[in-house]
């Protein structure tokens, strides 16, 4: 091995270690943040007395998670039940390689330092790809927990991880279509490099407004949050699928949703609202200049953005029902995806720019929406 | 019922057979559930998530109320009413009352009534808002619980001011009140009034017209008309399937014939139509207690004159020999009615609650059964159940809103 | 597709009053560095009263026992000696027992005094770690030597016409009901 | 309050002697409450007849009382409300102890739980309940806990005393 590569190898160890600590210390603070944020909705206080502001009740709660007695059905099935929530926190955690914090490798100290873990080009793939294997710590916890409700509470994720998937994927293809490339670095480069309105570039919301609104319903619903938190819905399951897991199992699983939070969050924020990028000014110009037009600051402000609007939703509705859920991905989410597909498609062939994108896409709504005005039947059940 | 096991314990309507062919699950739902609102037990047979079946199983509150009001002075047995409908204490308390003066036949002043109207209804905002919150909640709108929960802490606030306490309240005694209205309550209840009137229309905003609300709740869990009488169903729960019928308009009591209001009535009778008429009634009463704060003076008399149902006022025994022995006669003996029946009922915020006591011409109730509003609801559950989803399920039980003290007694 | 619109028109509405409430101030106190008031009628834990020169208000009459729904109250009355006057009247309370795990705080034994002695008083904090710990004895419910406090007395009584005696001294009833024995009636035609 | 009108009762009391003859036992007014008397034997029947040819076709409670030293032991009560002139009746029968009731399932559905709650806590039998099991206690509980020489504490072997 050369030392070159030696080095590469070390680099992306460290930058892998580095992220997962960070995701991990951001999903403990997510928690806390989670709690004072839907506190404040609920004309509450939420967490105030851990340290200063209630600012160690993260670490107050994991300690108690890790000394909390780990409980087992009799009945489980030993194996699966410990690796279920293992499966899950390692999928959610591997997920994040291949997002890019900022635009260009920053040099440090003489080293290139690339801000990503992984830079394939087929990015977006493995995204997708593995963000589906997450499902499997799912159903393989709730079954292995011989538990009824565990059990109903897996078979629900499963159906709409599933379903869900396919209008998450068709409402990135547009998106992707239109930058022409998988990896995720050129998605960024691509809306940061040039301006919407001379026609190439610019945040991809503008140009995919819709894209950005199923990928957004669809990506609520693959992380299982509300109103899309039928899996765990405790009204009805106890806790769905992790109803029998206590103590650091548990908090695996909960680690595992807020890191897929952070993923779906930080996917919408690369593919959508130009990743790290911020103001548009030369960057040349110096390094407060640089710090203004992109880095990581505006990739987490993004994506903490996301984090509230994840937060703000389940302090405010209601949880749908299965059939309802099913229904919505099928029939609405789907279709509209595939429709915003075939415009883009047509739109990539003809060259079109940014704007007009925008504007065929609207109109297409439009369309959509005087049709149904139109062809307007009772709505049965 | 096919299997009934030796020890009682209910498995399904369904034979281990039957179960395995059909490829149906058996499900404990409760008693130890977030969403069955106390210890109900539901034993669901499940297809897939569609309810085939359910067994509703009571009893896990039991407290034998009606029992120990036999052994209880009438006076004695009040503080146990306040126990079984535990979110509607005051309502409880206003049929006992009156069902214990119907058998003294002692007569009530004026002022007496509507306060005891005021409180009533400003219970049956209490109880709604948890009902509201509750039912919120259970559909996964979590913000609803604690707003509803608030406002039900402003009632209660009032309800300690005048009463000492938050819950069991205790504070309509048969004769009257407990003791007079605090100085300046009825400004404090026009305050609350104020604050939340709109609050009602930020919970339309938070739940009517959202499309996942309306989505859960209507057609799901259908009662018709028929069902509704013949399952003794009342209250809310039968005015939402249509059948026109309120204590408070058809058999009036306390001070209710001299109030302006309307019974709100839908004909769905799904979990959507019970949801409104709660809304509904939620505007009514609020109407009510604005014309109970006309009506009735800061201070004045609160209780009646007969010293054999009430005691004397403590600076007069003192003074009198007369009412320091009616004092003492009312505190150990209490009074005992002349020997007969009476049959009161009184619209609580679940519906119908009645009062059905007989007096052998003792000083304790001979027998004190309670008609509870909860009761038939909970029995209806297999017939409104049946053929939806689980998540439906605890919809339903939300909108039916019973509470488990008041089925169990 | 209408019918989306509106829908979203209405999700909306949902989330604009979330965040508006986020706007305000939270309603809820942080205990216990700051603790609401209650209100005076509050019935909480029991507290037996004094008279101003030390003696106490109870008789040992035992009505409150014998009102008491929950049969939380125990007493044991004695006699009173002249070199030993506990009370106003003929007898005290030897033994006064409240057993707070049986009492629902239903405020009945304040009503049925006729002294005033025994109230309700605003201590809500009642707690314990054994059972003995929560059935309290006279020397706990007794206000300490020197202290003389009517309690919520006032709260609950309606007020007495301005001529009647400002509290129970025993002068102007048959002494003999609250056992007063035959100490002589200051004024004649006691009764009405 | 205005003095109650009996004459709506008597009329109801002549169209029940007529029906049930001697099986029809009375009417008595007591507290503004009218009660009718009818012979156990017509129970079912007398409760249909409200339900069926008179406007008392609601059903609102079903009550029993025991007087042990009575001899038949048990009143069973049920009241029927009319809701179209907004009055109600009581309908009254004597049990003696175990001596079945007709059930009342067939009148009114929802008279199921209340005749497993009287059976379960007076013990008496319904007959013709579809499903007349304890309904507040457990399944293996011993006695009837509402009957007077039932003692309130529980009886003396009662773990729960």
């Amino acid at each position: 091995m050369t030392l070159e590569a030696l080095g590469f190898f070390v680099a992306v160890v460290i930058k892998a270690v580095l992220f997962s600590v960070a995701l991990l210390t951001g999903f403990a603070y997510m928690t806390y943040g989670e709690r004072r944020i839907v506190a404040r909705m609920q004309w509450r206080v939420g967490p105030n007395k851990v340290g200063p502001w209630g600012l160690l009740q993260p670490a107050a709660d994991g300690i108690k998670l890790l000394f909390k007695e780990q409980l087992q059905p009799k009945e489980a099935k030993t194996f699966l039940f410990v690796l279920a929530p293992m499966i899950s926190l390692v999928v959610a955690l591997s997920a994040y390689a291949v997002i890019p914090i900022d635009k260009d490798p920053v040099n440090i100290f003489g080293f290139n330092i690339e801000p990503w873990v992984a830079n394939p080009s087929i990015a977006m793939l493995y995204l997708l790809g593995i963000s589906s294997l997450g499902v499997y710590g799912i159903i393989l916890g709730g079954w292995a927990s011989n538990n009824k409700y565990a059990l109903l509470g897996a078979i629900r994720s499963s159906a709409q991880l599933i379903s869900y998937e396919l209008a998450l994927g068709t409402a990135l293809v547009s998106p992707l279509l239109m930058v022409g490339s998988l990896s995720l670095r050129d998605v960024v480069a691509q809306q940061l490099d040039h301006s919407y309105l001379n026609g190439d570039g610019g945040w991809l919301i503008l140009a995919q407004p819709v894209a950005f609104f199923l990928y957004w319903t669809a990506a609520v619903a693959e992380v299982n949050r509300a109103p899309f938190d039928l899996p765990e819905a405790e009204q009805e399951l106890g806790a769905g699928y992790h109803t029998e897991y206590s103590g650091m199992k548990f908090a695996m699983f909960f680690m595992a949703e807020y890191v897929n939070m952070f993923t779906v969050s930080s996917v919408a924020t690369t593919v959508f609202l130009g990743g790290p990028g911020g103001l548009p000014v030369d960057e040349t110009q110096g390094l407060v200049y640089r710090l203004l037009a992109h880095g990581p600051h505006w990739f987490l402000l993004k994506v903490y953005f996301f984090m509230f609007v994840f937060i703000w939703l389940r302090a405010t509705f209601p949880r749908f029902r299965f059939d309802q859920l099913m229904r919505i991905g099928w029939q609405f989410l789907l279709p509209l995806g595939l429709i915003n597909l075939g415009v883009t498609a047509v739109g990539v062939a003809m060259q079109w720019k940014s704007y007009q994108f925008t504007i065929a896409v609207m109109s297409m709504l439009v369309t959509l929406v005087s049709l149904s005005l139109l062809n307007r039947k009772p709505q049965h059940h | 019922m096919s299997q009934t096991m030796i020890t009682g314990d209910i498995v399904s309507r369904f034979t281990q057979e039957q179960l395995d062919q059909n490829g149906y699950t058996v499900m404990n739902m409760g008693p130890q559930h977030p969403s069955t609102h106390g210890v109900l037990r539901l034993v669901l047979t499940l297809d897939g998530e569609r309810v085939v079946d359910c067994v509703p199983d009571i009893g896990f509150l039991h407290t034998g109320i009606e029992k120990t009001a036999e052994v209880k002075t009438y006076n004695q047995a009040l503080t146990l009413t306040d126990r079984m409908d535990y979110l509607a204490p005051l309502s409880n308390n206003l049929g006992y009352s009156l069902a214990v003066e119907k058998l003294l036949g002692v007569n009530i002043p004026e002022r007496v009534s509507h306060i005891r109207v005021m409180l009533a209804e400003l219970q049956r905002i209490s109880s709604h808002m948890v009902w509201l919150g509750t039912s919120g909640l259970d559909a996964g709108a979590m913000s609803m619980f604690l707003y509803c929960f608030q406002d039900r802490e402003r009632v209660l606030d009032l309800f300690e001011n005048i009463s000492g306490v938050r819950m069991m309240t205790s504070f309509i005694m048969p004769g009257g009140l407990m003791a007079d209205l605090t100085e300046g309550f009825l400004d404090k209840v026009k305050e609350f009034l104020d604050y939340f009137e709109p609050h009602i229309e930020m919970y339309h905003g938070l739940l009517t017209g959202n499309s996942i609300w309306l989505n859960r709740t209507k057609k799901v869990g259908v009662l018709s008309a028929e069902q509704a009488k013949d399952y003794l169903c009342t209250g809310p729960v039968a005015r939402a399937s249509g059948v026109d019928w309120d204590i408070r308009r058809d058999f009036p009591y306390a001070a209710y014939a001299d109030y302006d209001f309307k019974v709100p009535v839908l004909t769905e009778g799904d979990s959507f139509a019970r949801y409104m008429v709660r809304m509904a009634e939620l505007d009514e009463s609020v109407k009510i207690v604005r014309q109970c704060l006309t009506k009735i003076s800061p201070s004045g008399v609160y209780r009646t004159d007969d010293r054999k149902v009430v005691a004397p006022p403590k600076w007069e025994i003192a003074r009198s020999m007369e009412s320091l022995i009616h004092h003492f006669k009312l505190f150990t003996e209490g009074y005992a009615p002349t020997p007969g029946e009476v049959f009161q009922r009184v619209e609580s915020p679940r519906g119908e609650l009645a009062f059905h006591i007989t007096s052998d011409g003792s000083n304790r109730p001979y027998r004190m059964h309670v008609r509870t509003p909860s009761f038939p609801h909970v029995q209806v559950m297999p017939v409104i159940l049946q053929g939806h989803l689980l998540a439906d399920v605890v919809v339903v039980l939300a909108s039916v809103d019973f509470v488990l003290g008041d089925v169990d007694r | 597709m209408d019918e989306v619109i509106k829908d979203l028109i209405a999700l909306g509405k949902g989330l604009s009053i979330t965040f508006r409430n986020m706007l305000q101030k939270p309603v809820t106190i942080t205990y216990p560095e700051n603790k609401r008031k209650f209100p005076a009628r509050t019935r909480g834990r029991h507290v037996l009263h004094r008279y101003e020169d030390g003696r106490e208000r109870c008789v040992g009459c035992l009505l409150c026992q014998g009102t008491c729904p929950a049969g939380a109250i125990y007493i044991e009355p004695a006699e009173n000696t002249s070199d030993n006057q506990v009370s106003a009247g003929e007898r005290h309370a030897k033994v006064f027992d409240v057993d707070l795990l049986r009492c629902i705080y239903c405020g009945h034994c304040e009503l049925a005094c006729p002294t005033n002695a025994i109230t309700l008083e605003n201590n809500t904090a009642i707690a314990g770690y054994t059972r003995e710990s929560l059935l309290i004895h006279k020397e706990e419910l007794l206000e300490p030597k020197g202290t003389s406090t009517l309690g919520s007395t006032q709260a609950w009584d309606p007020k007495p016409p301005s001529t009647a005696p400002k509290e129970f001294d025993g002068s102007e009833t048959s002494s003999a009901a609250v056992g007063q024995g035959n100490r002589p009636s200051r004024t004649k035609g006691a009764g009405h | 309050m205005p003095q109650l009108d009996l004459q709506p009762a008597r009329a109801l009391a002549r169209l029940l002697a007529d029906r049930f003859g001697d099986k029809f036992l009375g009417l008595r007014e007591d507290r503004e409450e009218i009660t009718y008397w009818v012979d156990s034997s017509v129970w079912a029947d007398a409760a249909g007849f409200l339900k069926f040819e008179t406007d008392f076709s609601v059903l609102e409670d079903l009550n029993a009382v025991d007087y042990p030293e009575r001899n038949p032991r048990f009143d069973l009560a049920i009241i029927c409300l009319s809701m179209k002139d907004h009055s109600w009746v009581r309908l009254k029968t004597m049990l003696a102890e175990d001596q079945p009731a007709d059930t009342l399932e067939r009148v009114w559905p929802g008279a199921q739980w209340y005749e497993r709650e009287m059976w379960d806590l007076f013990g008496i039998p319904f007959q013709g309940n579809s499903d007349l099991r304890r309904l507040l206690l457990p399944a293996d509980y011993q006695g009837h806990p509402l009957r007077k020489d039932y003692p309130v504490t529980g009886p003396p072997q009662s773990a729960y005393r």
